[in-house]
Formats: C-alpha cells, structure tokens, sequence
C-alpha cells in the first residue's frame, strides 16, 4: 500500500449550535482516487472546506505528511498543495477564461506584469484537457453552465497539487467530457497526486474509486475497498434505510394533453428551426453534448428567452410565451439547469423559496396567509426529505442536493401542465434521485407532460419513455424506449443520422 | 425582528443617556417637536427603504421636495387653487415622477444612480426656473388653514405627521413583510435572475418600488413644506435624499439589495432626528454637531455588529 | 444668444432671495445702460471655488467689468487681485478693503449687527441671554454682524448663549429653536442673522405657544419676517436694500467702463445704508418688496 | 475599449456642441480653467471609482478636503512648518484615514456606506472644530509660494492639476488594468466569493482600495485648498463625493461592482466640467444650471445605451 499522506483526525464542525461534523475521521494515501459519499446533507462539502480553508473547524487535528498543519486561508492550503473544484461554480464573470484559471496566481513577466501570452497558451492545453472548445480569451459569462465547470477543473488541474478535491465536477457533463475527466484522474494518480472524489453518480465511482469513504449524518459511515464496491453495498453503506418512502398527496388526473412546437428557432442557431410534440402521461428526455442547445431550447420554450420564429401549441392552441409568467400560467414550469443563480434564492428560507411562485394561492387578497405557507412547506420538505435544521434555515447553508430538491420542490404544489427538468438531479444524492425520478413518474402518470434535460445518459435511458437527441441546434434524433442504446444516443448526438 | 433588536436597543440607550443628560428630552413640548420631524423624515425613509430593498438608490428626494413645495405654493398661494385639488395635483406630479423613473430603471435598464442623480438635478433645476429662484412661502394660510393645520397640527396632542407615519409605516409593513408583492421585492432585491424564473414581473415591481418612494417623498414634502412654511427653491431639502438612505441602512437595509425592514427603517429615521435632538440639548457647540452625529452612528454600529455576534 | 455689447457681470452668492433684489436692481440699471450687456450669476453651493470659475468662464468669454459679492473676503484677495489685472472689479455686501478692487457698494454688515444690538438692547431693557441663529458661523457677513451685535452689547448685562447653525437648510434651522427653547427655557430673546433665521424662528416660537414671551430680532426681509414686524411678533429687522447693491454698483461699473472715472468715491467706499424695519413701516416696506418680487 | 467609446463619443459631441455655441471655448484661457478643474476632480474620482469598483462607495471625500484644507492651513500658516513636512503630514493623515475606513470595511465587515458616511460627518465636524468655524486661508502664501505655484500653476501652459492628472491616471491605468492587483479587485468587486476561493486575500485588496480613494482625495484635497485658497471649514468640497460618485458612474462603472476603467472615470470628471463650463459659456440662467445639467447627462446616458444597442 502507498503512504499516507494526510490525515484528518477527529474533525468536529459547527454553524452555530447545528452539530454538521462530528469526529469525523479520514486518510488519503499517495496517488489514490479516494471517493466520499454520502447523502446529500451528509456533510462531504463542508469537510473538505475544513481541508482548503474555507471554514476553520471546531475541533480535530489535520496532520500533512505526519506533521500538524494549521490551514487559516485558501491561500495557505494551496501553498500546501490542496486544490478544490467547489460543488457550486466560483468563476468570477467578467474576467476571461485565462483570468479565471490563474486568478490569484497569475504568472508574471520579468516586468511583474500579468503574463497573458503565458497564461493564453497554457489556457489553451489545458482546455483540450478536459475536452472545452474555446478560446483563453472568451469571457466567462458567455459560457454555458457545463462549460464553466470545465474551466473550474481546468483551474484546479493548473494547479500541480498533491490532493486534488473534486466536488461533483461531472454534475453536468456528459459521458464525453467524462470520460476525458477520468483520462486526466489516470494520468494524475500516474504521477502520484491523491483525488478525492465527491459524486452522487455510481457508476462513475465504480470506475476510477480505489476506496471509499461514507459519511452519514456528520459521521463516518464506514469504508469499501475497490474489492468491496458494488452498487448494492455502497447504498447500502449511504442510506441504510429503505429509500422508498412516497407520501404523496394523489391528485386528480389532468385531461389528456398535448404540447406541439413548430420550427421554433432560438438565438443561439437562428438557422436552425426545431419542431416537437409532446403527449401528456409521457416522460421525454433529452440528451446531446455540452453545447448542443438543449437548455437553450427548454428556456426558450418557457419564456426566458425570447424565440425569433415559430410558434408553440397547448392543447392545439397557439400560445404566446413571452416571459417565464406566461409560461407558468400556461402550466409550463422550468427547474433550471443553475440552480443558485436561476433556480433558488440563496439570501432567502426554506419557505419563501417553496413557496415564491405560489405565493397567490398561499393568500388571500394578495396578504400571505403564513400558517397556510408553512404547512405547504412542511408538506414539501417531508416530501422530499429536504435536510435541514429548521424551515427558516437560509438556501446558502443548505447542501448542495438540498438547495435542488427545494429548486423542484417549488414547483411541485401546483399543477403543472408541462413540467421541464433541466439536469434535474445534479448532486442529488441515490435515495433523492429515486425520490425525484419517482415524482416525474408521478406527474406523467396524474397528466402531465414531462421534459427531462439530463447529462447523465443513464439516468435518461431509466426514466424517459421516449428520447430526443440534439446536436449542435437541431433534433437529430428520435428514440423509443425499446430503441434505447447507448450506441445510438452517442451516435445521434455526435450527429451521424 | 432578529435585525431590528439591535438598533432597537441602541435607540433606547441613546434616548436614555440623552433623558439623563437633560430631563426636558421628555417634556411633552420636546417629544412634540422630535417626533414631528420624526414623521417628515420617517415617511420618506420608507420609501427610500423599500427602493434599496430591491437593490436601486433614489438621489432625487431632496428635489422632488423642492419642486413639489415650489409648485404647492404657485397653486395655494398664486392661483389660488382649492387646496384638496392642490394636494392631488403635486401627488400626482410625484407619482408621475416615479413612474418615470421605475421605466427607466426598468425598461431601459439605466442605472437607479443616474436616473435618479438626473432627476435630482433636473427637479431642482426646475424647481428653481419655476421660482424665478425667489423664496415661495405659505404665508399665513389664507385659504388653506385646513390644510395648513393638517400638516403642522397635533391630534391628542401628538403631531399629525407622526401619526401619518404611524398609518403609512403599518401600511408600508403589510405590504413589504406580509403581502406578495413584498416578498417580490425581496426577491428581486436578492436574485433578480432567479425572481424572473420563478415568474415574478420583475419589471413591474421595479416600478412599483420608484413609485412608491415617489410618492412618499411627495407626501413627506407637502408636510415640509408646511413645516419650514416657505421654500427657497435652490436650498429646500438639499442632500435629504441622503437622510432617507441613511435611515434605510441604520435601519438594517444593505445596499446590496434584499435586506431590511419598515420598523427597521422607522426606528433608522428615528434615530437621526434623535442625535439632532441630542446635540441641541446637551449644549454640544454646534461645530461640534457633525462630529458627534457621526460617532453616534459609529458607536451604533459597532454596538450592534457585537450585540449580534454574541449571540452565536 | 450672446450679445455682442461689452458685458458686465455680477457674481453674487448662493441663489437666496437677497440676491434676487439684487438681480432686481442689476436688470434696472441695465434698461437705463443701453450700451452695455449685464449677466447676473448666483454660486449653487455657496462656495468660494465657484465664483473663481464663474468669473474663470466669463472672462474666457469676453468680459469687461465684474462685481463680486465675496463669500470669503479674508480668502478670496489674490482672486480679487487676480481679476483685477485683467479687467476693472468691484466688490460688494462684503468690503476687502486691501486689495485691488476699484470699490466697494454695500452695507457695513457691521453696523448692521449695531442695529440689531440696539434692537436687542430694547426688547431686553433689564439684561438676559440671548440665541443668535445662522446657517453657517463660518460666512463672512456671519461674523461681522455677529460682531456688531458684541460691540453693541458690551456692558449692556445681556449676555450670548449660544451660536446655532444649520447649514442653509430650513429644516433645521426651525428644529434648532424648537430644541433651543426647549433647552434654554431661561433665554427670552432669539436673533436669526440669515434671511431665513427669520421666519424660523417665528413660526417654531409661535408653535410652541411662547408668542410675545420671546422676543424676535431679526436681519433681512422675507415676507413672512416682514408680516411677523408688522404683526408685532418681530420687534424689528435690519434690512440691507440689495436692490441698491446691484443697482448702484451696476451703474458705476458701467460708467467708469466709459471712461468716466469720477464716479468713484475717494475712500473706496459706497456706504448704502442699513435699515431698521419696525411695526411702523413694516406695511410699506412689504409693499415695496411686493413689488419687486413680482419683476 | 468598448465601454469607453460611447462616452469618448458623447464627449466629444459635447465638446463640439459648446464650442460651436461659443467659440471661446476652445480659447486657451477657458481650456487652462477647464482642465485645472479637470485635473482636480479627476484625480479623486479615480479614487472614488475604484471603491465602486470593488462594489464599495467612498462618502467621505468632501469631507476629507475640509479636513485636510484646516489641517493644511494651520500647519503653513499658523505654524508656519516647511511645506514639504506639511504636505507629507497631510498625506499621511488621509492614508491613515483610508486605512481606517478599509480596515472597518474588510475586518469588522461594517457596510462602506455607513463607515464612509461617518467619515463624512466626523471629518466636516473636526474640520470645523479645530478651525473654531472660522475660514482658513493661505493669504498671499508667504513662506510656500513654491507649493501654491505647483497646486495652480502651469507647466507649459498646461495646468499643473491637469498634468497630476495624466500622471496619477496612468498609473492607475497601468495598476488597474494591467497588473495582477487590478483584476484582483475586478474579481473582488465581481464576485467577492469566488475570489476568495482563488485564494486572493479579498480583505487586503479592499483595504488597498479605500487607501487609494483617500489618498487620491488628499491629493486632490491639496491642490483644491489651493485652488479656493481658503477653506470654510462648513462648506468647503461640501458633496462633492457625489461629483466623483457620479463621474465613476458615467464613466461606466457600476454600483453593483466589477465594472469599469480609468479612461471612463477621467472621462466621466472631464464631462461632468465641461457641462458647468457649457452653462456658463453659453450664458444659461444661473437658476436652469442644475436643469441642464441633469438634461446632458441623460441624453448622455441614453444615446450611451443606443449606441451602445446599435452594435448588436
Ligand atoms: N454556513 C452554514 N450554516 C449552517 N449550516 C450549514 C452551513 N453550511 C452547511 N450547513 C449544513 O451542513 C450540512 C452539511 O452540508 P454539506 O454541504 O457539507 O453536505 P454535502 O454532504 O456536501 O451534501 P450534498 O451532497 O448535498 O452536496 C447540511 O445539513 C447543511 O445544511
Ligand atoms: N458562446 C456563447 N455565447 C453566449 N452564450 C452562450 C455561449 N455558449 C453557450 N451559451 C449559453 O449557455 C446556455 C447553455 O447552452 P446550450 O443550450 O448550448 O447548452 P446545453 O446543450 O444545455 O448543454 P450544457 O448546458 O450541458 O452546456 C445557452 O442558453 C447559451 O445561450
Ligand atoms: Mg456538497
Ligand atoms: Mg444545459
């Protein structure tokens, strides 16, 4: 066996008087790929935001290389060599992808002057690394939300460390940019770099884990070697309980209906006109490439984006969807792809958050009716099993799955006639993940038209009754269930008829 | 609440020290003039409040002051006009006036600094253009006693402004802390981008934000007009825009949108006039007035950010 | 819009009603004085640094002669100097007495603050405290009337409790006698040195039911100061005539720019008197305001 | 670049405008007073913009110009100290000011809004208190003529403040835009988060930022003093934080922070100028001053925004 090169020891972490992180123990050996799992809440980010300095901890010792370290800023444990991908998106938007990569480390003429030659060229390896075609000097901000998260790993690899920490860096990549991850794992471990790995995607941990480590509840959970890891041991090792756990309120079911969109073009590929239709009772899911225009597509459809032509039916009625309002009038919902930009408040509670675009129903004569507010709440956060200490807790203290499963859970105490999911499951945690493929069974089957836009080619092959696959702006395929192959997903989204 | 405990405290204490150090703090004639001003400037406050809620800034108070309590004059005292006709007349000029400024900010998506940093030096412009730059009194009220004795009066000898800020603070913190539309605010305060997803016209709550603080800066002129009982048109409510934002954010509001509250903001105004209070009871020499005014609000703050530190 | 007669300006103080008499009397000279072009500028700040630009910006345009009301005499010498040597200036309301000017038209501020001291020496026959009440202690014409009244009092057994201040701004100005008589119960008589003092003082004294209990002296003529004279509120105020101020020294300028240097007094000086408004004269002086106000 | 052009553009139609309503302006004379003007408020609307940039607001400047204006006085005249150590003095005053205020911004993480606004009160209140509320001035500079000939003036027929300008707008030009420092306060003012995650220490370079702003404002302070050549301690550089507030504003930076550049800031002081000049010049009513001004600005920003929409 490698040596060990670091150990947390005991690590104890509080907010407040919510006890996050009890005793929690961890060792990494040289050049491991080390995956931490856990439910969502289980407290995976937030010791490894002890690890690089983001939270001092409350109690424990951190020993590098058998000495005791104290990690007081970001800085110092870079310095140490602890590199972090963060679970949420951290680029600052007006600075270029070669900015964003060297922020804070910018590499420096003999003048003492930003090097932007050095920093364009090797921007510019390190995107064809992990598989992002642009250039060094596009601004972020015009990046789609996969994109950036390439560029955050590209950041974290220019940083030579000897402990890398993903934070779900795949949650919305596909199995393209993926397996172009794992190439540069091999190739790190190769040359002695130890990776923790956080992910909610078993199959990938599968692949490229040499051990994991559970945490559940702020505690250690237990441990799998590589020998150990299959599917049915890591769950149970995770949930430890029976996942399934449906209490759903039934509702009456919708009368059949139907969504058509004809030769709709959107900004992105104007020349590009696109045309659907759904059917109530069905789940379609929608697969492509990073960058191949589905979120585009979805957000045009429910009001986002304006469309440049074409024209949408409801029921075989012309809609006009001019704003997100529109849309939701209509019964159209979206759960966007960027959930702490678009999908969620982060300043605001649990309650406010479920209940924002409901609040009309919650009062009367446009007076928030609290109690009415809160039950609904409480129902949703029973509902999906939302962690947290208590229903005015703010978003930005809650962890990663959480914050989506209130970014759906919002939409859920409505009726919704068309229901979109945009990535849908990013870092949702297994049990959640069947707890919201449950959901979408549900609202198919009460009535509704339901439209999965999903990175995780797996996942869409499980739910959807029926497939789109989009490459760069247009349909170029159809699938149905009993079509489903990998083979010929990738094939379409690759754009080969 | 969690927010407003804190300034709440340091208001109590201050009037305390300021009752210890001179017992007339409390008289009845004091506490009239105090929480008149407190009225004038409360109300305004609230508006400037709600407008740093969703995350804007509204310089043009202090002209819109100006202009009103010009054009107030011109038709109570020049043409002789009704006076409820007046009244309207203005508010529906502020109401206008907000209205332009909620388009701008909203449709044309300019900056609420310029916009309104326009709107302060057009207004004033105006204002004194209108004049002749020559000072517009009230004279001695013929014709509009009624009003005149609205503006300035007590009722159960409390000063009628305060009362009105009591009735528009409470309607202010149904709308903001309990009504939908409110909680819009906060939202678009907080996340314009994710407001808009979750179907909320973020458009249309801008708006309503400009107008609100328009028209409330318009019902704060009528009473100022009133209370100083003339205007000259070049200083009238200079800067007061500044006394409204300062209130919001003593008041617990952050400028970076989504935070604050109505008590929150009240008890900010509150405390301003207060410190004026202050210094003129304490003998404090009036050079001195500034300095001690500033390290009041320090002192606050500070207090505040430890009181709320503790807690943890 | 630019004529092309030769232009003479006045460069007067923040835009209050003071300066509007002024500009009265300036525009009167003017329709006499065919042959020369008069601009009237006010500062918006009452700030030094903005008369240096005015005149900065109506010199780079073609200028003759300027009239300068200093806001801070003591100061603004070089600048008066400066100007000087490019055209002929003439200085008002405020005198600085060593520097290049041609001459100065105003009132001795001081003598005025004696008026008012005289004032205060009547409404307080048996000695007391008093308030004075300005918008900035720091202004020139503030200090000088200050210390007349001083000179005035000494020996009088009244004394001066205190100095307010309040920025220009009327808001404040009207809470400072509120707080003031609620502090200082024992001062029974009030002194407003700027135009606006006046009126606020009035109206915060009549508001809290002390009338008749306080006594009101005053500088300037607001309208409502005048009425409150005329009402026997305010024992009296000292008025300066601005009117004379732009309309003489106007006129001078415009005659020396002909060439006839004559006009000018040996001493530098041409002394308009100030005037003590009283319940007798308050109606006719309204009038005579009344009137000027509406031109 | 991009930014820039729109006000470039209507700058130079500005310009154009007023001096074919004037043909003075372009005169020598009027170009010296102007640029010394332009000198003087660009050098502290620098400042003032690179807070804004870093999603902060500096309200303290006019304050601080009272402050040090006192200062400076008593020291060359009252105590007749050598002009170097006075000027040295003062400037170490207003970097430790700065210091203050950053410290109390990034430390103890009080709303810049607040610390600076106290800076405001407190400095305009220890201005006028060390000055007993009476006028300082520097008379006919006995025993520092040297200085006063460097505050006002000319080198090669070009105005000293103007040339401190060029020099103190390249190097911020070079600091902002070129070196690391630069883009790290561009990421603070962005994203304060994500910077900290890049392990920029968020906390010195907003200390670096309010350092700057006050040390730019002590600068400006000085040729200011000179410029006035006395200080009323009660209204001396009164609001004239708003001038470069708004001046960064115009020239393209945003009050939600990360956004904009020295060209634009220099430009938007040099506007802000030219805009008084133009009242002036082409001989507007004093009482419509405020009116135009207001006006330009927003026809400004509007044609901005339609140039601006135009290219896409
Ligand atoms: N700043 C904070 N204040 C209070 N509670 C917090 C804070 N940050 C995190 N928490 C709580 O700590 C717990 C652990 O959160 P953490 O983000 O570490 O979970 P996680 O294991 O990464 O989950 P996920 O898989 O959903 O990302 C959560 O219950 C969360 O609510
Ligand atoms: N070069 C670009 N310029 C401007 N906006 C872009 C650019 N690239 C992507 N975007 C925006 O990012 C959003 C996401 O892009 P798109 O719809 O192509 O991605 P997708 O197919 O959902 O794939 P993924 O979200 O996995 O990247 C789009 O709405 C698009 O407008
Ligand atoms: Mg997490
Ligand atoms: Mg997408």
């Amino acid at each position: 066996m490698a040596r060990p090169i670091l150990h947390m020891n005991k690590i104890c972490k509080q907010f407040g008087d919510v006890s996050v992180l009890k005793d929690v123990d961890l060792t990494v050996y040289e050049g491991e790929v080390l995956a931490l799992m856990g439910e969502n809440g289980a407290g995976k980010s937030t010791l490894m935001k002890i690890l690089c300095g983001v939270h001092p901890f409350t109690r424990g010792t951190i020993r590098l290389d058998e000495k005791e370290i104290f990690i007081a800023s970001v800085r110092d444990a870079m310095r140490m060599g602890i590199a972090f991908i963060h679970q949420e998106l951290n680029l600052v938007e007006n600075l270029d992808i070669a900015g964003n990569i060297f922020l804070g480390r910018e590499p420096v003429t003999r003048w003492g002057w930003p090097d932007k030659k050095r920093m364009s060229k090797e921007t510019a390896g390190l995107l064809a690394r992990v598989g992002l075609d642009a250039r060094p000097e596009t601004p972020v901000r015009q990046l789609s939300l996969a994109s950036q998260q390439l560029v955050e790993i590209a950041k974290a690899l220019s940083l030579r460390s000897r402990i890398l920490i993903m934070d779900e860096p795949t949650s919305s990549l596909t199995m393209k940019e993926t397996a172009l991850l794992f190439d540069t794992v091999a190739d790190l471990k190769s040359k002695g770099t130890s990776v923790i790995y956080i992910s909610h995607r078993m199959n990938e941990i599968m692949q490229i884990a040499d051990r994991v480590v559970v945490l559940k509840d702020g505690k250690n959970g237990g441990e799998l070697k590589k020998e150990e890891l299959n599917h049915a041991s890591l769950v149970r090792l995770m949930v430890g309980r029976n996942i399934d756990r449906s209490i759903f309120a039934s509702r009456c079911a919708l009368p059949n209906a139907s969504f058509n969109a004809e030769s709709i073009r959107t900004h992105r590929y104007p020349h590009q006109p696109v045309s659907f239709s759904l059917n109530s009772g069905k789940i379609t899911g929608i697969a492509g490439l990073v960058g191949s225009g589905r979120t585009e597509l979805v957000e045009s459809v429910c009001g986002i984006r304006s469309l440049i032509a074409g024209s949408v039916y409801l029921d075989g009625k012309a809609i006009r969807i001019k704003s997100p309002s529109d849309a939701i009038r209509q019964g159209i919902f979206l759960v966007p792809e960027d959930r702490k930009q678009h999908g969620i408040i982060t300043g605001m509670s649990i309650t406010e958050n479920l209940s924002l675009p409901n609040l009309h129903a919650y009062s009367t004569m446009s007076l928030v009716r609290q109690a009415k507010e809160s039950f609904a709440a409480r129902a949703q956060v029973d509902n999906l099993d939302i962690r947290c200490a208590s229903l005015q807790h703010l978003l930005k203290d809650l962890s990663g799955g959480n914050q989506q499963k209130v970014a759906i859970g919002k939409w859920l105490s409505r009726t919704a006639r068309l229901m979109v999911f945009d990535e849908p499951t990013r870092g949702v945690d297994v049990g959640a993940k069947a707890e919201i493929y449950r959901i979408m069974r549900r609202l198919a089957d009460e009535g509704a038209m339901v439209l999965v836009v999903s990175s995780d080619m797996e996942e869409l092959m499980i739910i959807s009754d029926r497939m789109l696959v989009m490459h760069e702006g247009r349909i170029s395929g159809e699938l149905l269930s009993d079509e489903f192959t990998e083979q010929r997903i990738l094939s379409y989204a690759f754009g080969n008829g | 609440m969690k927010k407003e405990k804190g300034i709440f405290i340091i208001f109590i204490v201050l009037c305390s020290v300021v009752s210890i150090g001179n017992p007339n703090f409390l008289s009845a004639a004091n506490l009239q003039n105090t929480t008149r001003l407190i009225g004038i400037f409360g109300i305004f406050s609230i508006g400037s409040g709600i407008v740093i809620i969703t995350r804007g800034i509204d310089l043009s108070v202090g002209s819109i002051f100006a202009l009103e309590g010009v054009l107030l004059s011109m038709l109570l005292v020049s043409q002789k006009i009704a006076w409820p006709i007046a009244v309207m007349t203005v508010l529906l000029l502020t109401l206008a006036i907000g209205w332009c400024h909620g388009i701008m900010i909203s449709k044309l998506k300019i900056q609420p600094f310029i916009i309104t940093l326009c709107g302060l030096l057009v207004y004033r412009g105006l204002a004194r253009f209108f004049s002749n730059d020559i000072t517009m009194g009230f004279g001695y009220g013929e014709g509009f006693t009624a009003l005149q004795r609205l503006a300035t009066g007590n009722l159960f000898g409390v000063p009628s402004p305060f009362i009105l800020l009591l009735v528009v603070g409470a309607a202010a913190w149904v709308f903001l802390h309990r009504s939908v539309y409110g909680r819009y605010l906060f939202a678009v305060g907080q996340n314009e981008e994710a407001a808009f997803f979750s179907g909320i016209n973020v458009k249309r709550m801008l708006l309503a934000a400009y107008i609100i603080s328009a028209l409330l800066a318009g019902i704060a002129g009528i009473l100022l007009a009133f209370y100083t009982n003339a205007i000259a048109p070049s200083s009238h409510g200079n800067f007061y825009e500044l006394y409204g934002i300062a209130a919001a954010v003593l008041g617990g509001c952050s400028l970076r949108g989504g935070e604050g509250s109505i008590i929150g903001i009240v008890l900010g105004a509150a405390m301003l006039q207060v410190i004026q209070n202050l210094v003129n009871l304490l003998g404090i020499p009036s050079s001195l007035n500034f300095a001690v005014m500033g390290v009041v609000i320090l002192t606050g703050v500070l207090a505040d950010k430890f009181i709320r530190r503790n807690k943890y | 819009n630019r004529s092309h007669r030769p232009t003479i300006a006045f460069v007067a103080g923040a835009a209050t009603d003071f300066w509007t008499f002024a500009e009265a009397g300036c525009k009167k000279a003017r329709a006499e004085i065919k042959e020369y072009d008069v601009v009237f500028r006010y500062t918006t700040d009452g700030a030094t640094e903005e008369q240096k630009r005015i005149v900065d910006d109506l010199l780079a345009n073609g200028l003759n002669g300027v009239i300068v009301a200093p806001l801070d005499p003591v100061n603004q010498g070089p600048f008066i100097d400066a100007t000087s040597e490019k055209i002929p200036v003439m200085v008002t309301d405020s005198d600085i007495p060593n520097s290049k000017r041609l001459c100065y038209v105003g009132t001795s501020n001081v003598e005025a603050g004696h008026y008012a001291g005289k004032l205060i020496k009547e409404a307080l026959p048996a000695g007391g405290k008093i308030l004075l009440f300005v918008g900035k202690a720091d202004a020139q014409n503030a200090k000088e009337r200050i210390a007349g009244i001083e000179e005035e009092l000494k020996g009088s057994g009244i004394t001066i409790a205190g100095i307010r201040t309040d920025n220009i701004d009327r808001v404040r100005a009207k809470a400072n006698v509120s707080d003031a008589l609620v502090s200082h119960p024992d001062v029974n008589c009030f002194v407003g040195l700027w135009s606006y003092n006046g009126p606020a003082i009035l109206n915060a004294v009549k508001e809290s039911g002390k009338s008749g209990k306080v006594k009101i002296v005053c500088f300037d003529e607001e309208e409502e100061t005048l009425r409150g004279v005329q009402n026997g509120e305010i024992l009296g105020t000292v008025v300066q005539q601005p009117f004379e101020f732009g309309y003489q020294s106007t006129r001078l300028m415009a005659q020396y720019l002909s060439g006839d240097k004559k006009g000018l007094p040996a001493n530098g000086q041409v002394i308009i008197p100030a005037q003590v408004i009283r319940k007798d004269m308050a109606a006719d002086y309204l009038s005579k305001m009344a009137a000027l106000r509406r031109k």
